[in-house]
């Protein structure tokens, strides 16, 4: 039943896909190496990562939306989604500011998706989510704080 | 709505009344005595109330008042458990009590880990600083609890009074006996008597 | 079903209407509700209910055997509706079980199997909250409907309501302490009146529920286990017969509250 | 071997909604067991869906993300019967696909 990614790429026909993506500069450029961007998911700063992405500047945009708890009953599992109405989104990425890993995660789009995803996130403690979206080439961000709460009883 | 539930409540006590109680009792007794098993320091004999649990357990169930006369004898024997600090002083260090009001470690199943104090599970009833949003509500704000009472010698005795054993004051209190059980060392005492009434401490200056 | 959804709706209305906490709900318990609003779909309780089902029909054990003839209450193999009517008597084992002990009495019987299930949340104990959540899933949002026709299943309702109520440890504590009384929480977590319908029906159909706060699906004695813990009683062993009493008089309180296990809580 | 994952996608109009549930530890690396020794990393890094074959989304995951990851997306032009396709590969290189039907 399971397949290796390189078999799901040929399966589905991705490799093109794969190669435009790498050449974004958000997968390896190398494709027998892992495609997982290991320098982004290692930054302690929003502006380390924007450098090691290669954003140069990020403008305000309404047409991005952060839906997530105002305060989060448990760190272990907070939901966020980003949607873009932004034309042409191909990439999202979920940033927690006060993560000590604080990229969760990057999705690329291909023109039949739309740029509206949803997942779960552990917080370590209260902090900003941020939202980085790419579209038509341009960047934008915007941000929502997430508290986090000690939930229930101790023991 | 309200009415049906509390009709339906009525019922069932009194269905259980209407039984042989006390067998129900003993047959209690022998099915906690099997169900439960010694862990670490919460061993079975744990199981074993005393006098006050009992006569509280049985008013709680039935819905009835402790009878006047058993509940002024049982605070009176609560009240003769309270230990004043030897050495006349109730306040500690106030920076020490968040810590002890935010941790609910100690007396389970597990041991903690060397050098871990049992905590004292306050904020899972009460509010306490304005900070801490995440606060129960079983017990009631303590919030401002010095800016609002003052600092006067009876407030001082009766909120140590209260820390130590909050029985004395209501037999049937759903506050633990903080001091009379050793939940908390004397030493934690002082350090949540200083946060309550220090006009420094979070609880008064906030 | 059309009828039945429209009376839960009233009855919700009246709870609702009728509770004077839910007015003064603070900023933080609202969106403490949005929280677990958002969490609510994707409970990964689903995959726990998609590996119970493969061990219901795998054959396994000295008998090589599945447990598709297991008798639940309503007959060997019906899933559907036995576990909102469950814990009860079973003439076969002599006692009064709750759904995981039916479960490994099943595992043992038909399987010839003798699952480790001393240790929540590992070994065997893991495969049963599977196979509960299986078969709890089969049964959402039909009524509470725990039987006491037989007298055993009458004893455990007076025994599991005087456990409810019987203060004793270190701290004090019973069940009653936090569970006897409308709108109290510890910290911001709601904490049902057991002693109430309508309460007592959802706290009693929450489980197996997937607890956010350690990545564990946990069944209904586990819950109970932990309520012990926190109460600084001694450690309730699996299958105790306090356990399944507690159940029984949670369910019985709760009766015609439609299920609602698997759930999500924090 | 990894646990299957629940695939969920409902048509709504000209998009279809999908929902995945995830079975996998997502440990960190940064948490101590019981034992008081680190549990090294091992979570889920990349998670691909495709529509009946075509690539829609690649994404990328850290160790943030959740245990028992939950992830949901909408896909443009798909309809009843149409096949969502999703597979995971984690950072020890195990890998998991399952597909489902678009409802």
């Amino acid at each position: 039943m399971s397949m290796n990614r390189r078999e799901v790429l040929k399966a589905g026909g991705g490799a093109a896909v794969y190669t435009a993506l790498a050449s974004m500069g958000f997968f390896a450029a190398n494709p027998a190496m892992a495609a997982w961007n290991k320098a982004a998911f290692e930054t302690k700063s929003i502006a380390d990562t924007l450098k090691v992405l290669g954003v140069s500047g990020t403008a305000n945009s309404a047409d991005v939306v952060i839906t997530s708890p105002d305060i989060a009953e448990n760190g272990a599992v907070v939901p966020v989604g980003v949607a873009s109405k932004i034309a042409k989104t191909e990439m999202i990425a979920v940033m927690v500011e006060k993560n000590p890993s604080m990229m969760a995660g990057m999705y690329e789009f291909g023109a039949n998706a739309e740029a509206d995803i949803s997942m779960r996130v552990k917080m370590g403690q209260s902090s900003d989510v941020y939202a980085l979206v790419k579209a038509d080439g341009k960047f934008y961000m915007t941000k929502k704080e997430v508290k986090v709460t000690l939930g229930g009883c101790g023991g | 709505m309200k009415k049906v539930f509390i009709t339906t409540a009525t019922l069932v006590f009194l269905a259980g009344c209407a039984a042989t109680g006390t067998d129900y009792n003993k047959m209690t007794q022998d099915v906690l005595k099997s169900s439960f098993e010694s862990r670490h320091i919460a061993t079975v004999d744990r199981l074993n109330q005393d006098a006050l649990q009992a006569a509280c357990s049985e008013a709680e169930m039935t819905g009835k008042d402790l009878d006047p006369a058993l509940r002024k004898k049982l605070e009176a024997a609560e009240m003769a458990s309270i230990k004043y600090p030897a050495d006349g002083k109730f306040f500690g260090d106030w920076t020490k009590a968040e810590k002890t009001a935010q941790s609910g470690d100690g007396h389970t199943w597990k041991k903690l880990k060397d050098g871990t104090p049992n905590g004292g599970n306050c904020y899972n009833c009460h509010q306490i600083t304005k900070k801490e949003l995440s606060y129960g509500n079983i017990g009631p704000s303590l919030y401002q609890y010095g800016k609002l009472r003052g600092s006067g010698d009876d407030v001082v005795k009766y909120t140590w009074g209260k820390l130590y054993n909050a029985k004395a004051y209501n037999a049937c209190s759903n506050m633990p006996r903080m001091g009379h059980k050793n939940l908390l060392t004397e030493q934690q005492l002082k350090d949540i008597m200083a946060y309550l009434f220090d006009p420094n401490s979070p609880v008064n200056k906030d | 079903m059309k009828k039945h959804f429209l009376f839960s709706a009233a009855v919700a209305l009246c709870v609702l209407g009728s509770n004077a906490a839910y007015a003064q709900k603070s900023a933080s318990e609202q969106a403490i509700d949005k929280y677990r609003e958002l969490i609510a779909d994707g409970n990964p309780a689903e995959l726990y209910e998609m590996e119970g089902e493969e061990l219901w029909k795998k054959k396994a054990g000295p008998k090589n055997a599945s447990l598709e003839k297991c008798d639940l209450g309503l007959g060997a193999g019906v899933l559907k509706g036995a576990y909102p009517q469950l814990p009860r008597y079973f003439a076969d084992a002599g006692q009064v079980q709750d759904l995981e002990m039916r479960l490994v009495h099943c595992m043992k019987t038909l399987q010839g199997l003798d699952p480790k299930v001393a240790n929540y949340n590992k070994d065997d104990h893991k495969k049963v909250i599977a196979l509960a959540t299986y078969v709890v899933t089969q049964s959402k949002g039909m009524p509470l409907s725990v039987p006491q026709g037989h007298p055993e299943e009458q004893r455990m309702y007076e025994i599991g309501k005087r456990a409810f109520f019987y203060r004793a440890g270190p701290m004090d504590y019973s069940c009653a302490t936090c569970h006897q009384a409308d709108g109290q929480r510890i910290r911001l977590q709601g904490l049902p009146n057991l002693t109430k319908n309508e309460a007592a029906g959802k706290a009693a159909t929450s489980w197996p529920a997937y607890r956010v706060s350690n990545s564990q699906l946990w069944p209904m004695q586990q819950r109970i286990n932990d309520c012990y813990r926190l109460q600084r009683f001694p450690f309730p062993k699996f299958g105790s017969d306090v356990s399944v009493a507690l159940s029984v008089y949670m369910g019985v309180n709760g009766k015609g509250v439609p299920s609602q296990a698997p759930t999500i809580k924090r | 071997m990894a646990s299957p994952m629940r695939i969920r996608a409902r048509a709504e109009g000209a998009v279809a909604d999908v929902r995945v549930l995830m079975a996998h530890e997502m440990e960190t690396g940064q948490r101590k067991g019981s034992d008081g020794k680190v549990v090294p990393a091992w979570f889920i890094q990349e998670v691909v869906a495709s529509h009946n074959g075509k690539q829609v989304m690649v994404a990328q995951w850290g160790p943030a993300v959740s245990k028992n990851p939950y992830l949901q997306f909408k896909v443009k032009g798909a309809k009843a019967g149409d096949k969502i396709a999703v597979t995971w590969k984690d950072n020890k290189g195990e890998s998991r696909t399952d597909e489902a039907a678009v409802a």
